[in-house]
């Protein structure tokens, strides 16, 4: 069966947790997972720049690895990262602001994907924002 | 068929009042993150009318010491089950 | 053709969940048939009267009038819940059609997708 | 005495509650943010115990479009009477 | 020397409410006299036998433990929202007073400034 | 009298928005604004990346012209902002990260300056998280 998660909740409220330990276990179950799409809240799972303390998961980065191992499409939706300050060298570019700070595992789209995720996945789970 | 996902804590926020009321006979629902609270035992949060209908997830029951504290009928279950529960019912549903 | 239904369930300007979803329902109209059911405080979304200029949020609430215009002419609520905070349809800026717990429960199993905010 | 500020609606979490759970006779509620559904009338949450002690902010009132749907014992101020009013109780508790 | 007290209310785990409030206890017990008070899901925070491994989220309520070594030897509960949670003072990891309700208004009432979390 | 403000909600919970509202009224007031201490979700209102859409309000912008306004403390708690990637420029070298994205109206600084608002304001007011 075909997968696509949306994860919109903040990166500590538990959903990018719980949406992350899903997607594993998607994979290997031998489901296909099809798209992750972080909105609202959610994309702050794509702040490259976050310094977790050791004893805690870099959840930013298990989703790198997640998309490296297992080449899992992890879209943050444009209209959610730019308001909250979530952008590629190219959005950078465009409002001219200083840096940028979205991991290169995640990819700034619109919210069409989600509209296709939700077309063309079996099943469609929400990991809930606060 | 319905799977509902309920997120947050009943004695807190209304997710869990709002999925009982509007849960079909055949439908089931999985507790995650803070709504695993309403699978505590001695306390009655409603669940008595989907029993043997509601699962828990065992990382967040752990988490947060309540592996030995819950009703008997609840149903702990890992991720890879969830995955596969999600296949046998038609639509998934979150309340958060 | 595949329906969504978009379920609204957080009160306006507490939070971007209801403007954000909202946006999501008008993306989706154009690829799919879409239904709003708003539950909770989501009906708070349509109570008329909403003037946001001193607070500098965004007023969005009127976009659901121009739902009929995105082919989006179905918006229930729940009776009960529009009953619990005092209102009627009288009360909302758009036209949204009450439902009983039954009408809703048939509603959510009559769609393969519903996305929730 | 404490001036109590509340930024949940009542009907979705808990804080209000615990908020009129804790208040003294004396002490006083500003309703802000989502806290201000509280005040809409023809619905009882509580607020007739604090009657008279019940503030709420009116940007907040306003965005929602509950001007004209208030009980009449609410007390609609600016935030300069907020200031105000925290000079006039000892201790602000915010519930959240 | 001021009194502050600190309220914690969310549930552990499922935010950082929690873990945030007990880190601003421990730096406010250096420089006032603290006192700690858990009421509605704040309570879950000292619930015995929590395990994060297979979370991913900081196990810190046994830093509670700890809490009387930083000179803040007061912890109390709300017995009322104890009760509502199926719990007793048994359940918890760390001694903790639980409080009638006019009880936690004179604790308030006497505290200085009231940080929450 | 003299006021300290603890924001602990995301940009848009209504958190920032109302403290910015209550830090211009203090002022209006004619009363003293010691600290604004950003803690937890709150720490987000620094993010100078942020782009929202022209009809709703850049609340970090407002912080700013109020810091400059009238020389307002803005104070980030640094555990808090480390963990959810809110860096200035010392930060991002010492972990090496390769952007920082604080704005320049506020300061990292540590927990003891919100215990010490605390002691030295005779009103702590909080604006909570969601």
């Amino acid at each position: 069966m075909r997968f696509a998660l949306v994860v919109q909740g903040a990166p500590f409220s538990g959903a990018s947790f719980s949406a992350y330990h899903f997607a594993n276990a998607v994979i290997t179950t031998g489901h296909e997972l099809y798209r992750v799409f972080f909105y609202q809240d959610g994309v702050y799972s794509g702040n490259a720049l976050s310094v977790p303390p050791q004893d805690e998961w870099d959840i930013q980065l298990k989703w790198e690895q997640l998309h490296l191992r297992h080449d899992v499409e992890l879209i943050v939706c444009i209209a959610s990262s730019l308001r909250r300050g979530l952008l590629d060298s190219t959005e950078a570019e465009r409002y001219d602001k200083p840096a940028h700070n979205l991991g290169s595992a995640f990819e700034i789209s619109g919210l069409g994907q989600l509209i296709d995720a939700s077309l063309n996945s079996d099943r469609v789970i929400t990991f809930g924002p606060c | 068929m319905i799977l509902h996902t309920v997120n947050k804590s009943p004695l807190r926020e209304s997710s869990l009042g709002s999925c009982l009321q509007f849960m079909a006979q055949a439908d089931a629902i999985v507790l995650l993150e803070d709504g695993v609270y309403a699978a505590i035992k001695n306390v009655d949060f409603g669940l008595g009318a989907a029993s043997g209908r509601v699962y828990a997830l065992e990382s967040d029951i752990k988490a947060r010491g309540l592996d030995a504290r819950l009703r008997d009928d609840i149903k702990v279950i890992g991720y890879e089950d969830f995955v596969t529960l999600c296949t046998e019912y038609d639509v998934v549903k979150s309340w958060s | 053709m595949k329906r969504i239904l978009f379920v609204q369930s957080k009160a306006p300007h507490g939070g971007l969940q209801g403007q954000e979803g909202l946006d999501a329902v008008l993306m989706g109209s154009a690829f799919a048939e879409c239904t709003v059911l708003l539950l909770d405080d989501g009906i708070f979304q349509v109570l008329s009267g909403q003037d946001t200029g001193a607070l500098g949020t965004k007023d969005y609430a009127v976009t659901y009038r121009a739902l009929s215009d995105y082919g989006v002419d179905r918006i229930y609520c729940s009776r009960d819940h529009l009953e619990a905070r005092g209102l009627s349809t009288g009360d909302l800026l758009v036209k949204v059609d009450p439902l009983s717990d039954d009408e809703v429960k048939a509603l959510m199993a009559h769609h393969d997708v519903i996305l929730n905010f």
